[in-house]
């Protein structure tokens, strides 16, 4: 006869099946045919057991998606093993652009453009590719531009469980609105004259 | 002019470097002379482009921008008919670069804040998920699930970066072989504990070329070192460990 | 490094991040800077330590290859999750097969292996049953293997109009890297040309 298996261990066998994938707390719960909250209960049990047994996992949740993971005691054995990891983090320019998205979305291409200074379609393309922003339709004014927003995904690349948990932004002393006092027109053509120089 | 060390690659566009050198003069940004800081950017341009680098043209915007909004704070207004003035929305001014400025720091203050989040992040590996459709029943119906496109590049790009660290673990393993001063260390302690035994019996696995190399060559020193003595047996080596024999750190320590 | 972890600790965490790759003893010993005797040693008492402490997962090897696997105990409830799944979600082998279908089509199953390493019968099988893939003749060369394309129904769940609305994929390293990214532009163009026929 079988023996009787424990939520626990049937629950620490399917997050180690599904992987990064991760899993729902509702669908755990309709797998144990119990509710989502003591599907919940047993989600925090079983996290405290690894702490109690020392054993090198812990429990992520991101957008309702629980993970099995390591602990950080051992990434470096884990980055010994398979080498360095500096590749799956974001590119600087990736990175500034993925957080103005964050911050922003959902935003066009043009926005993230005025914000950086810089074109911005590559890395735009590179973001879409990586599964860390998704088109989210198009502006209704004229050229109708694509917006995009963040995805899940991005979520879980930070750690995130929501968006709300990114802080808020600083700005240095707001400037007071009184528009520009300095000049009534520019000089354009003092330009091609100083270029001369 | 000072000497810049730094690369214009370094930035992640004009407005970067922008912060860099106010940040250099130590001005608030909100207090910037435009004058002075069109000089400093002109500057740092030129020398980029005497030491031939590729200037992406968005610097080159910028300059131009800068130069104008200097030149309009030398010159004096030019009086002009209300009816003649064209929408100049679109100028650039001292204030609109200001705001720009402060914007862009407020974001690069929270790519710090995100670096953070993602390195931490990174610290706590998953694993691929099994291949579960051996557990699934035989369904023929159009799929009609929640799944995003995103969803599935995201799954394209793990698999990407999976294919890459198995390429990299592939390269360091290989490698690492092992250097000659540790194979003299391995080899004198497995002697030692044997007093004897045979070359090929010190390999665990199949050894490769590289490894029989060093350890041929760790067996060469020992037996210099008077640590180990040999014979031929058939196609292997004896190897007998001398009583009277150095040290393992002592043995290594000669070469 | 950390030294209190003990090598059960390590090695387990290993094995739980390399999956269905496995891992090889020599690998493993040069990660540990121990001899392959040892590391053989530590993977059987981790093997003892899952039987004795009730936990559902075992380690199986092959070719000096070693993997942790579930025990068959806890199959049920993974098939029960994988049916309350199966409405839902695609499996990751699956999702990784559709983009590379969707991007490269019309394409063989040879080169859906070549790309991801691994066999793909059983995962064409799946995208054809859910309506996501559709065979697309066969190749004019010798063999004459049978080719797949997206379908009309894929292109609606995804809310694309046509396969140009797919976002160019783009991966930052993909010039510096071996090539497995053939794709920096879609091969539609067959599409194209039979759209206009």
């Amino acid at each position: 006869m079988k023996p009787l298996l424990s939520y626990e261990t049937i629950i620490e066998s399917l997050l180690f099946v599904v992987g990064d994938e991760g899993m729902e707390v509702r669908a755990l719960a309709d797998t144990l045919d119990i509710s989502e909250a003591a599907a919940r209960e047993q989600l925090t049990k079983l996290e405290m057991s690894f702490k109690d047994s020392g054993r090198p996992f812990q429990l992520i949740e991101s957008a309702g998606v629980y993970k099995l993971v390591t602990i950080p005691d051992v990434s470096p054995y884990i980055q010994r093993y398979v080498g360095t990891m500096a590749e799956q983090a974001l590119s600087r320019a990736a990175m500034e652009t993925l957080v103005i998205i964050a911050y922003k979305q959902p935003v066009t291409r043009a926005d993230i453009e005025e914000v950086r200074g810089v074109k911005v379609e590559r890395v735009i393309h590179t973001l879409l590719s990586k599964g860390l922003i998704e088109s989210a339709g198009r502006t209704k004014t004229l050229g109708r531009a694509k917006l995009y927003r963040t995805t899940e995904h991005f979520l879980d690349h930070f750690g995130f469980n929501s968006l709300d948990e990114l802080p808020p932004l600083t700005f240095e002393d707001e400037l007071s609105d009184e528009g520009d006092l300095f000049f009534a027109e520019p000089a354009r053509h003092s330009q091609d004259r100083l270029e001369k120089d | 002019m000072e000497a810049y060390n730094v690369k214009i690659d370094t930035f992640e566009g004009p407005l970067d470097l922008l912060l860099h050198l106010i940040g250099k003069m130590e001005l608030d940004i909100v207090d910037i002379s435009v004058a002075e800081v069109t000089d400093q950017y002109v500057a740092f341009i030129r020398t980029m482009q005497k030491f031939e680098l590729d200037i992406a043209s968005e610097y080159l915007v910028m300059a131009a921008t800068l130069l104008q909004l200097k030149s309009k704070q030398l010159l004096p207004p030019v009086p002009v008919e209300e009816d003649d003035i064209p929408d100049f929305s679109d100028e650039p001014t001292r204030e609109g670069l200001i705001r720009q400025l402060i914007e862009y720091k407020a974001y690069k203050e929270a790519v710090v804040f995100m670096r953070e989040q993602e390195e931490q992040r990174l610290e706590l590996y998953s694993r691929p998920g099994d291949d579960l459709s051996r557990y699934m029943a035989e369904h023929v119906q159009p799929y009609d699930g929640p799944l995003n496109f995103s969803d599935l590049l995201h799954a394209y790009s793990k698999m990407v970066e999976r294919k890459r660290w198995k390429e990299r673990r592939k390269k360091t393993i290989t490698r690492e072989t092992r250097s000659l001063e540790e194979q003299m260390t391995r080899l004198h302690d497995h002697v030692a504990s044997k007093q004897k035994t045979s070359f090929f019996a010190f390999f665990e696995e199949t050894p490769d070329v590289s490894d029989l190399v060093v350890t041929f060559m760790a067996l060469l020193e020992l037996i210099k070192l008077r640590v180990v003595t040999t014979a031929q047996v058939e196609r292997d080596i004896e190897i007998s460990f001398i009583e009277t024999s150095k040290e393992r750190d002592e043995a290594v320590a000669v070469l």
